[in-house]
């Protein structure tokens, strides 16, 4: 019975006080709001896809130090979320319904603030914002002055919210191209059926400036690359179907291709592959990437990983390689790793647990269960 | 004498109840059952003695994880408990607002023997949390004697009335 | 591979034809609308509380021969269905908000035609709806022409809404008294904390006109009764916390109360119980009752039945005792029976499964898995 | 030759997302997608050699149960069959409205060894349908190829773009 600290200590006031009088009754207590914590790169956000309820997707705020759930964000219809530069606040692109599941549709970007986890505002969206996978669904510019939505309907186009003025500024058509991908200054690039990248330049109203087309850099047909793309240290990742690394640095005017390395060797190539709903998690600190690898042939790209492998992005050689208990908690569903020095390295599994690992060492540290009813993607605040 | 309170007590409720406004009736209510002057009077009361009987049977209350459905504080509750939701036993995760008004438990602390009265608020403005789902029902009534009962909405009268979790709030010891 | 008849057919198609031809492909499909077959006694409506996103509780109707879902209903955040006398319309007394789970509240009352499952149309409500058990928060009067939505907010009253004009006639308070049991021809009666019933009697225009309060016919201190009724022949029937029956007939102006029988031996009583959130079902053709219980003491009355007690209701004799199969199914969470001659026994369990017995011999004829989130209620059409 | 055709095709499309209004696109997109006589000038036919391969190395798939995820229909859906629904593997459950627009895959009947091509639309109007989740992804790309990505909702450019479930629909035989 006396198990806790606090329970040792009753126990011996209680043998103190020997047989002379009852302990202390407990003092009226007082509902109170807890507080946050204050913020820390080992927090993550989980974004529940609520499968079975699709009107009632949400984002979990999960720290990953105390291995608890600090509280909730409710974020609609197929929500995106992107988070400000300064880490003060997280904006959500939805959609909602006036009678749950029907009637009048209103797209909204709604503002929560991180430090009380309150919507503290909203700006309305036109109706065509993108249902599909939130990685790069919408983002801030670096500079906070614009919010870049994903539309598709099904024509693809991007919105920009001027945050300043609080009312959108118009609207980009992609011409087929998807994502936002934003980059410093107010430069969006998008991916296209024929392997390029388009880039679109905005002016200072949110206009487009210009636009650039570059040459192919992947082969949809021959090996495309995930959706689920990485930032990294001077601009984004992304992961081939096969396993490949295509490095895009988007620090000049045109996106710069890096040389593709491969994560599996010839042996291991069309054997073990990258799958799940996130496919890869990329530290820009420490340079490593790990991406959770299932053995399956074409068509296995949503199976999840069984193990995770662990890359040295500078050197391209493997430095990990670590098996999930699978039995025990089913197969990795995404992944995600914290953007520090002494990082954690999260993994969504199908069946709703939340792993934390030390990603230096891939040492589980624990397993949260039934960390909501879809799991799908992990987000860095 | 005890019946006669409860009476009085019943019937002052109900006056609130029908002559005033919502949001006088819903303040005058809320510190009804959470006032801690006015606790005596509370119906629960009645069952505390009963209560305590049930509770010496089962004996296997929880007194040291306030994130565990066995927990003492949660002989009533029917929810998800805060505590696994961003806030604890007896606070509200960040971004919700309490409920104003509650139901009430009577539970046995096996730490020191007591049996406390519990008022269980609802947070609310958010949806389901959705984890560490606890039901028990020591003591509690259908909905007809509402004060005592955990299977309506307490966030019913909230400006958002979303349900996102419980906590369990002691109010006092209950008298002998 | 040739498994199905219709795969033995085609493969005798292929051996007359010897080596000669191929068998003709497939013609081009076309995607259609189903349609519901003809309406069935043995239909049921399965209440999913959605328990983790309660914003999207639904209605599903499940054909109890066939063992098919026909269909949904979305039916927002605490819903009270309610099924009009001709079978055509189901009515559905609901809160949505503008933004999800925030933003302003709607509530309403929305018909669905049960012909189509498309919604027909809606009357708002004040905004008071009781965020309740469902069963008795809403109910047509026998003539059609008013619905009755019970409003909580903590005060205790109903809406009444004229169906012909479609808008709300008024409202009535009911004094702390609580569920709408509509009886003709515009009665409607309540239960109250004291042990009594109180009944409402309405005029033409949807006014009180009169109300009446009984004697008290329960003790809620000594043994409660579920407010979880069931409609007999003539009234309705509850049961209590211990598993005895108080009938209510509603036929006169004034509820008349049956002599209390019991569903326990003396042995058998304060060990045996009723519980769950359903906690029993009346055919109010064949006069059978059927009870979920379980071993359990004081407290344990939302645990679910182990066993399904079956009743004479006319000789208060013990005719059956099933057992459930816990622990491939779980326990019994809702019961209900089909109203006709050879009714169907429908159980809802904690794990979701939705089972199919034959009501007259408690054979097990289907278990159906997955059935909803939280199937906590099971309405009859 | 196919791959002007490709190209051709892509040309359309993209002309007429660009320079038609929404409805306009929509209606025409809508019969590129799922008019027969069209079906030829799709992208996915790329692909119809290399999932035959594919097939022949699974083999396993299903011809009797329409309901089973593993049915020969289903080789690219990621979503609820409507079958479980209320619906079929070609019709949508009452209540609901099918997408006018969908996306494509090539699949291979076992019982007479033909590949098909497939359009899965989904059924939309009601909230997700949540029985029989099927993911079957052969021949599946991503996003920025949306006629064979099955990871956006195709529900998007209805009135009511809530998805509840998804039909595999035979448009003809894939040519070979």
């Amino acid at each position: 019975m006396w198990r806790s600290a606090r329970g040792a200590w009753l126990a011996l006031v209680m043998a103190g006080a020997a047989n002379a009088a009852p302990p202390p009754p407990l003092q009226a207590e007082h509902l109170v709001l807890a507080r946050l914590p204050a913020p820390s790169p080992h927090w993550l956000w989980v974004y529940d896809e609520a499968n079975n309820n699709e009107t009632d997707m949400r984002l979990y705020l999960y720290d990953g130090d105390s291995h608890r759930q600090l509280g909730q964000i409710d974020a609609g219809y197929y929500p995106s979320p992107a988070f400000s530069p300064d880490g003060k606040t997280t904006a959500v692109a939805t959609t909602y319904f006036a009678r749950g599941s029907h009637g009048a549709r209103t797209d909204v970007v709604e503002f929560t603030d991180n430090a009380t986890l309150s919507v503290s505002g909203e700006i309305v969206l036109p109706p065509k914002h993108a249902q599909a996978i939130p990685l790069y669904g919408a983002g801030y510019s670096a500079d906070a002055k614009f919010l870049y939505v994903l539309s598709l309907n099904p024509a693809a186009a991007f919105t920009v919210v001027d945050l300043a003025k609080r009312a959108v500024a118009g609207e980009i058509d992609t011409d087929g191209c998807v994502l936002v991908i934003p980059s410093a200054p107010h430069r969006v690039s998008s991916l296209c059926e024929s392997g390029r990248m388009l880039t679109v330049t905005l002016d200072d109203a949110g206009h487009e400036a210009s636009r650039k087309l570059s040459a192919p850099f992947f082969s949809v047909d021959k090996d495309p690359i995930f959706v689920q793309g990485m930032n990294t240290a001077s601009g984004i990742a992304f992961l081939s179907f096969l396993g490949d690394v295509y490095g895009v640095d988007l620090g000049a005017a045109e996106p710069q291709f890096a040389p593709v390395w491969a994560t599996t060797t010839a042996a291991e190539r069309g054997k073990w592959r990258p799958g799940g709903s996130q496919v890869g998690a990329w530290n820009s600190r420490t340079g490593r990437l790990y991406v959770p690898m299932h053995l399956g042939g074409p068509g296995s790209h949503k199976i999840g990983g069984t193990e995770v492998w662990v890359f040295d992005t500078a050197t391209h050689r493997r430095v990990g390689r670590w098996p999930i208990d699978v039995k025990k908690y089913g197969s990795t569903q995404a992944i995600q790793v914290s953007q520090d020095d002494r990082p954690l390295l999260f993994i969504a599994t199908d069946t709703s647990y939340l792993l934390t690992l030390d990603a230096a060492s891939g040492r589980l540290l624990h397993a949260e269960p039934k960390m909501g009813q879809s799991p799908w993607y992990l987000f860095n605040p | 004498m005890q019946e006669r309170l409860d009476r009085l007590a019943e019937r002052a409720a109900r006056g609130l109840a029908r002559h005033t406004s919502r949001r006088g009736f819903l303040s005058a209510f809320g510190r009804v059952l959470t006032g801690a002057a006015l606790v005596p009077l509370l119906p629960v009361m009645r069952g505390s003695q009963a209560q305590a009987a049930e509770h010496a049977a089962k004996a296997k209350a929880e007194t040291t994880d306030p994130n565990s459905c066995e927990y003492w504080k949660f002989c009533a509750i029917d929810g998800f408990l805060c505590g696994c939701c961003g806030g604890s036993s007896s606070s509200c995760p960040p971004g919700t607002q309490q409920s104003p008004i509650t139901w009430i438990g009577t539970c046995h602390n096996p730490a020191d023997g007591r049996d406390y009265i519990m008022s269980y608020n609802d947070c609310c403005g958010k949806t389901s949390c959705g984890s560490c789902f606890c039901n028990r029902n020591e003591g509690e009534k259908p909905m007809y004697r509402l004060s005592l009962n955990n299977d309506v909405n307490w966030c019913m009268a909230n400006d958002n009335p979303n349900y996102h979790c419980s906590v369990s709030v002691v109010l006092g010891v209950a008298g002998k």
